[in-house]
């Protein structure tokens, strides 16, 4: 069986540590997306898993194996950089076939696989090439066939898409996710883009200051975030986050509150304008987004919160609104840990 | 390639290159280190394969040096580095370093047990090389100054050849009247830089150093050292020595008979002599090989003029067997034939020098009638009279001293009080230094 | 104007050595007579012969050492980085006695390895640190993507690291050649065999004629400068073009 | 973040170390036994007597007082010192020059940089037997160039040209013309280093109608100043070896007394022909104080620069 485990990995850069006991698993076959700010030690855990960093403690295993003790060649992982780290001085077809030569694979075999891995990827016209005639994308895809053709237990991409332009990178984002249920290979996924996490992900593990913070479907980030850092990192506009006792207007089935400090999130759809009994708050400004539109506001309390509102209906700017908020879509964090409170 | 092969590869080459590097097999060949002109070195090969042929199964490899700075370089470096050269060739006044410390082997031992009679040699160049009462150096030559002249520019100009037995005055005379302008007038050329017009021929040639100026201050009753067995310093503020200094640089700064330093630097003395262009020039027997190539003119030798009695300066150069040679038979071996009448007969042969060895040198060998010049004989003439510079082991360094101080005041023209000073005071601390024999 | 001169003297060396006012009538005399005295052909061949064995050894040890220094422990790095820096304010002078004892020792005197020997150290420790900067300033992802790949430490450098940094090479390559070329002391002092003697050395007995004879001596210095001119010449093309 | 990681570095894998070591190894070995032993080995015996060819022995600092008593060496200081501070200046202002002219692509650009590189191709000893025909007082071709037009061997101004070799200003002026030759590498660090400049500053400054110039003081030198600096003070220890040839070759150290004696030449001769190896050995210590004071100099530099020069 193939799929990854990371058990109590912790890491660390000169002296500070950047990765602190991360209990990570991606299943086989799963595509699992590691998602969270610069500086969470996203890339350190995949440099972790390919061997490129030590870790300090814990252990890796690799389709079973215990990797830890491995250095990077005999793990057989494949990793595609951001940069994509192709050779500038081979063409693009030695630059697929790189890995197979280094392996004393035949030169004939090695030639036909590239090939192979370079129409899966679709750049199978550019193999006598040489990388700086290359497109972003075309480089990006050079790079995914080199990952390709060693067929490797894991697949690591360390934010593959991140040097695209964004229209490519809605397009390379939908062939990626295709080329995973083709391929049907475990891949680690590292990006801080919650949209393409929550696009690509079998299951997200959302990582902060090198712990992990949640792992769980894309649904489940969304629907039911651990806590005040995931719910805010994923979603944009950021959900909104106050105090409980906050004076807010409760729409719709709305339990007591428990009677300790908590802390109420709620994203911008859970808010509406125009509730009868909605607390008073004024429109600091409004952005339009097509058919939709943001008002950002401020309670009467001083609290500041963000709506989204069709268009046709927005608000204008200064104008004094009624705010209410959907109860039934609002989440409850202890406010001190930050942590989801569970009733 | 695989960067592996390519190492190997290198690796290879390195170690081939050993190989072939160290060469024949059979013993060692004695190592001897030379200096000289191309041409110079070429008598020292005659020399080895007249040698080679006459001895088979002896080898002698020569070690060339371009210059005697060149050679000391070698020779301090293989001696620290304990590979010194067997046998090498210095001149007296340069040995004294080496006499004292140690590095030279005494050769009285050897020299009884040999076919070799010291008597044989001229013995004011044996005893040049007497360190501490010891024959340390088999001498090759005795030589010592003369003036070579240009017979053919003499004639053309009428003016009487240079005689034994002249004087500082006639000398200067004859120069003035040598030193002519390129329509053959007499001129003067002591404002040579910017003059209207510039001597196309220069009445003397002469180099502004301790050896030029010695046998001048002897001859006129004066010293070069305060003490020629322990000298402390120089001693160029008597009388007699300042009025020989003195005229030595009016030569230039009085007279303008000599060319001036830009003029040197451009065609040396010597070049300049070959080219026709200097009547005199006060040399040793060196120079003869390469005047021998001269076909445009004819040209002989005049003894040095004389102040108050006849002195020369000896110039002679000597074959030292080092203490750390490991080849000291064979080494000895080559030394004796060098030294004998053949191999004397060799050298003298090229024109360099004038034999040590008394025999070969009143032989046709070295007075061959057929060979310019024509009067060899002054150089034997000169050899009762010649003394010798003192041995001093740092002699090398007041020689280089003294003759900057001399230039720049054959050329510039400095007060020659200040000229005596400061030879006298810089010289100072390298006497001090000195170690004697 | 200081440019004009610069550029006219250097290239219009070779045609005339012979200026007006000397009547020279036979310019090639001064070749003929060069090679004669100088032994300049015999001299030529064997800095050719050192040139060939050491300077591609040379460059192997400097690239080689260079990436290694790139790739360790940044301890040993500044080690061996300090060491080369050291390395480089010793005069050459303060070096012959004791290399020469080294080379004695090793029986090595008298033949042309001591004029290889430096190529152990890359002919100059800058040659070192100057490859040390220019694999350090290959992106790490390309010697990650290698560890990936397996790719051992020598291959990584053969495969990657190497034809990265070109041009480089190529100026290494030259001023080696150049400084192996007109190595001078070293053979002054080690080489005892005439039939060793390489060309700055012959050239050196050339220096030693008189002003007058010029055309001799240049044109020694003219055989010595061309092979020169034309590896630099070659190499130049290189290292200058890539930012074109 | 991943491109901002600093040097590369790969975990303690002992078999890639092991590879590494073994690369850098022909280096070490050469390093230490050719360079830092001897070097060593000789700074050892500028506390002790030693003339080459007997033990030597211990006397403490005596050779370093005695070099401060030493007019020659203090000549031989002062003519380095001298040659650092007006060569080194104009080997990079000439080779700022050529850099600023020749930066752009235009023809005959090409040919003129091959032009400025080749001089530092030629080896030395060549070097220097040409200048000495160059400088020939009579008939080399710099002052037959000059006597053009002049009568009587005097320039058009009715002046002597100079005695190159003979008069201790020219000697040291033409020691210095030599070298302002051979600043091939200083040129091309700074080609690379002007073309480093970012384009739009430029632009920018040809919008507001700046002169020549002004784009010069305002933008280029100030830009460029770390790296001139840099380049000067390498250059400043460089001169202390590249003076040797020269001299040794060209003037010997001439002309009287010791116009052209340089650190090295002094080093040279006392060691080698006056055999007094411990005493210049202590001189080369002293040589290399100096170079440590130079570093030190330009580590403060590079330390101020690191933004801007990134090595």
């Amino acid at each position: 069986m193939s799929g990854l485990t990371l058990a109590g990995v912790s890491a660390a850069y000169r002296d500070a540590t950047v990765l602190h006991e991360v209990d990570l698993a991606a299943r086989p076959g799963e595509l699992l997306v590691v998602l969270g700010p610069s500086g969470a030690g996203k890339s350190t855990v995949l440099r972790v898993v390919a061997g490129l960093e030590p870790a300090t403690t814990g252990r890796v295993h690799i389709a079973g194996r215990d990797v830890t003790d491995l250095r990077p060649g005999l793990r057989n992982v494949s990793m595609v950089f951001q940069s994509y780290a192709l050779f500038p001085h081979l063409s693009v077809a030695e630059n697929i076939a790189f890995g197979l030569e280094v392996r004393d694979v035949p030169r004939r075999t090695a030639r036909e696989r590239a090939r192979a891995a370079a129409e899966t990827v679709g750049c199978a016209g550019l193999l006598g090439r040489r990388p700086g005639q290359l497109s972003g994308g075309e480089r990006q895809r050079v790079a995914l066939a080199r990952a390709l053709v060693r067929e490797p237990d894991v697949f690591l991409l360390d934010e593959p898409l991140s040097n695209l332009d964004l229209t490519l990178r809605v397009e390379m984002r939908a062939e990626l996710r295709a080329l995973h249920d083709r391929l049907g290979a475990t891949m680690v996924h590292v990006t801080h883009d919650q949209t393409e996490a929550l696009v690509l992900a079998d299951r997200i593990a959302v990582l902060r200051d090198g712990r992990v913070e949640q792992v769980g479907t894309p649904e489940q980030i969304w629907r039911t975030p651990a806590s005040t850092f995931v719910a805010r990192f994923v979603g944009s506009p950021a959900m909104n986050l106050l105090p409980a006792d906050a004076a807010v207007c409760r729409t719709g089935d709305a339990p007591p509150l428990p009677e300790q400090p908590l802390e109420v999130g709620f994203r911008p759809e859970a808010v509406t304008l125009d509730a009868a009994e909605g607390t008073p708050a004024t429109v600091d400004r409004v952005e339009v987004i097509g058919e939709d539109a943001y008002a950002y506001l401020t309670l009467a309390a001083g609290h500041r919160v963000v709506a989204r509102v069709p268009a046709a209906r927005r608000p204008a700017r200064d104008e004094s609104v009624r705010v209410g908020v959907r109860w039934a879509d609002a989440h409850l964090f202890h406010a001190d840990s930050g942590r989801r409170y569970v009733p | 390639m695989k960067p592996k092969s390519l190492l190997a590869l290198a690796l290879c080459a390195t170690l081939a290159l050993t190989g072939c590097g160290s060469g024949a097999s059979g013993p060692d060949p004695v190592k001897l280190l030379v200096f000289g002109a191309p041409e110079e070195l070429g008598a020292y090969r005659t020399l080895i394969e007249a040698y080679q042929d006459a001895r088979p199964g002896e080898r002698v490899q020569l070690i060339e040096a371009s210059d005697r700075k060149d050679l000391l370089a070698r020779l301090a470096t293989s001696v620290a580095g304990g590979a010194p050269p067997d046998v090498f060739l210095m001149n007296y006044r340069f040995y004294g370093q080496f006499a004292a410390k140690g590095v030279v082997e005494p050769l009285d031992q050897r020299i009884a047990g040999s076919t070799l009679d010291p008597a044989d040699y001229h013995p004011v160049a044996m005893d040049a090389f007497k360190w501490e009462g010891a024959q340390l150096c088999l001498p090759q030559n005795v030589s010592s100054l003369a003036v070579y002249y240009n017979r053919t520019l003499f004639t053309r100009y009428g003016v009487p050849e240079p005689k034994a037995g002249w004087t500082w005055n006639d000398l200067v005379g004859t120069a003035t009247a040598m030193t002519r302008d390129a329509r053959g007038l007499v001129i003067k050329g002591t404002e040579a830089e910017g003059a209207a017009r510039l001597p196309a021929v220069h009445g003397l040639g002469v180099e502004p150093s301790i050896i030029r100026l010695a046998p001048l201050v002897w001859s006129n009753g004066g010293e070069i050292v305060d003490d020629p067995v322990k000298p402390t310093r120089l001693a160029l503020d008597s009388p007699a020595a300042r009025e020989a200094l003195k005229n030595l640089i009016d030569l230039r700064q009085a007279y303008g008979v000599v060319p001036s330093d830009a003029e040197v630097e451009a065609e040396d003395d010597e070049s300049r002599f070959l080219n026709g262009r200097l009547a005199m020039l006060m040399t040793s027997r060196r120079a003869t090989t390469n005047f021998r190539t001269i076909t445009g003119f004819e040209w002989d030798v005049a003894p040095m003029p004389v102040y108050r009695q006849p002195v020369g300066v000896l110039h002679s150069d000597a074959y030292c067997m080092t203490t750390g040679s490991k080849n000291k038979d064979a080494a000895w071996r080559f030394m004796e034939y060098a030294m004998s009448a053949d191999g004397q007969r060799i050298i003298a042969a090229t024109g360099r020098t004038v034999p040590s060895h008394i025999e070969v040198s009143r032989s046709p060998a070295f007075l061959d009638p057929d060979q310019p010049p024509r009067n060899s004989q002054v150089f034997l003439d000169a050899i009762p009279t010649v003394r010798a510079l003192p041995t001093v082991s740092t002699w090398p360094e007041i020689e280089d001293l003294s003759y900057g101080i001399l230039e720049n005041a054959i050329h510039r023209g400095d007060r020659l009080d200040d000229v005596i000073r400061e030879l006298d005071v810089k010289s100072r601390p390298m006497f001090a230094r000195g170690e004697h024999g | 104007m200081l440019l004009v001169a610069g550029s006219l003297t250097e290239p219009g060396l070779p045609p005339s050595p012979t200026p007006q006012l000397v009547p020279d009538p036979l310019s090639t005399t001064g070749y003929q007579r060069a090679v004669e005295l100088g032994g300049l052909l015999r001299a030529s061949l064997n800095s050719v012969l050192v040139a060939v064995l050491a300077v591609p050894l040379s460059v192997l040890v400097a690239a080689l050492a260079g990436f290694a220094l790139a790739r360790l422990a940044p301890r040993t790095t500044t080690v061996v980085v300090a060491a080369s820096l050291v390395a480089l304010m010793v005069p050459a002078t303060a070096l012959l006695v004791p290399r020469f004892a080294i080379f004695r020792f090793l029986g090595l005197t008298d033949t042309l390895v001591p004029l290889i020997a430096p190529a152990l150290l890359g002919t100059s420790p800058l040659y070192v640190l100057v490859y040390y900067l220019a694999f350090r300033a290959v992106p790490a992802d390309l010697y990650d993507a290698c560890l990936v790949a397996d790719l051992s430490p020598l291959r990584t450098w053969w495969r990657v690291a190497l034809p990265l940094v070109r041009p480089v090479t190529a100026g290494i390559t030259a001023l080696t050649f150049v400084l192996t070329w007109s190595n001078f002391l070293d053979p002054l002092i080690y080489v005892y065999d005439r039939d060793l003697f390489t060309l700055p050395l012959a050239l050196r007995s050339l220096s030693l004629l008189d002003p007058t004879n010029f055309p001799v001596f240049l044109a020694g210095a003219v055989l010595a400068t061309v092979p020169a001119l034309v590896v630099f010449a070659l190499a130049q093309r290189r290292f200058l073009r890539p930012d074109d | 973040m991943t491109a901002s990681r600093p040097a590369p570095r790969i975990r303690p894998d002992t078999r890639a170390r092991r590879q590494h070591l073994l690369m850098l190894a022909p280096y070490l070995v050469g390093l230490v036994g050719l360079m830092l032993l001897p070097a060593l080995v000789t700074l050892a015996l500028a506390f002790t007597e030693y003339d080459l060819l007997r033990p030597p022995t211990w006397v403490g600092l005596d050779n370093l007082t005695a070099l401060v008593d030493d007019p020659i060496f203090r000549v031989a200081l002062l003519n380095s010192l001298v040659f650092a501070v007006v060569a080194v200046p104009l080997r990079v202002l000439v080779a700022l020059g050529l850099a600023l002219l020749l930066h752009r692509r235009a023809p005959g650009v090409g040919t003129a940089r091959t032009a400025t590189l080749l001089p530092t191709a030629v080896p030395e000893i060549a070097y220097g037997l040409l200048w000495l025909w160059l400088f020939n007082p009579l008939y080399g071709p710099i002052n037959q160039l000059l006597r053009l037009g002049g009568e009587h061997g005097l320039t058009v101004l009715g002046r002597t040209p100079p005695p190159w070799l003979t008069d201790p200003t020219s000697a040291r002026a033409g020691i210095i013309l030599m070298s302002l030759f051979t600043m091939g590498e200083t040129f091309v660090v700074l080609l690379a280093a002007r073309r480093a400049l970012p384009r739009d500053v430029y632009e920018m400054a040809a919008l507001e109608d700046a002169t020549g110039w002004d784009v010069f003081r305002r933008i280029t030198l100030p830009l460029m100043a770390p790296v001139l600096a840099l380049l000067a003070v390498r250059d400043a220890i460089a001169s202390l070896h590249f003076t040797f040839v020269p001299a040794f070759v060209v003037t010997d150290g001439g002309p009287p007394p010791y116009a052209t004696t340089y650190l090295s030449l002094f080093v040279y001769q006392t060691g080698f022909e006056y055999l007094r190896y411990g005493y210049a050995a202590a001189a080369t210590l002293v040589m290399m104080l100096l170079t440590v004071a130079a570093l030190l100099v330009q580590w403060r530099l590079i330390r101020r620069y690191r933004r801007f020069y990134q090595v």
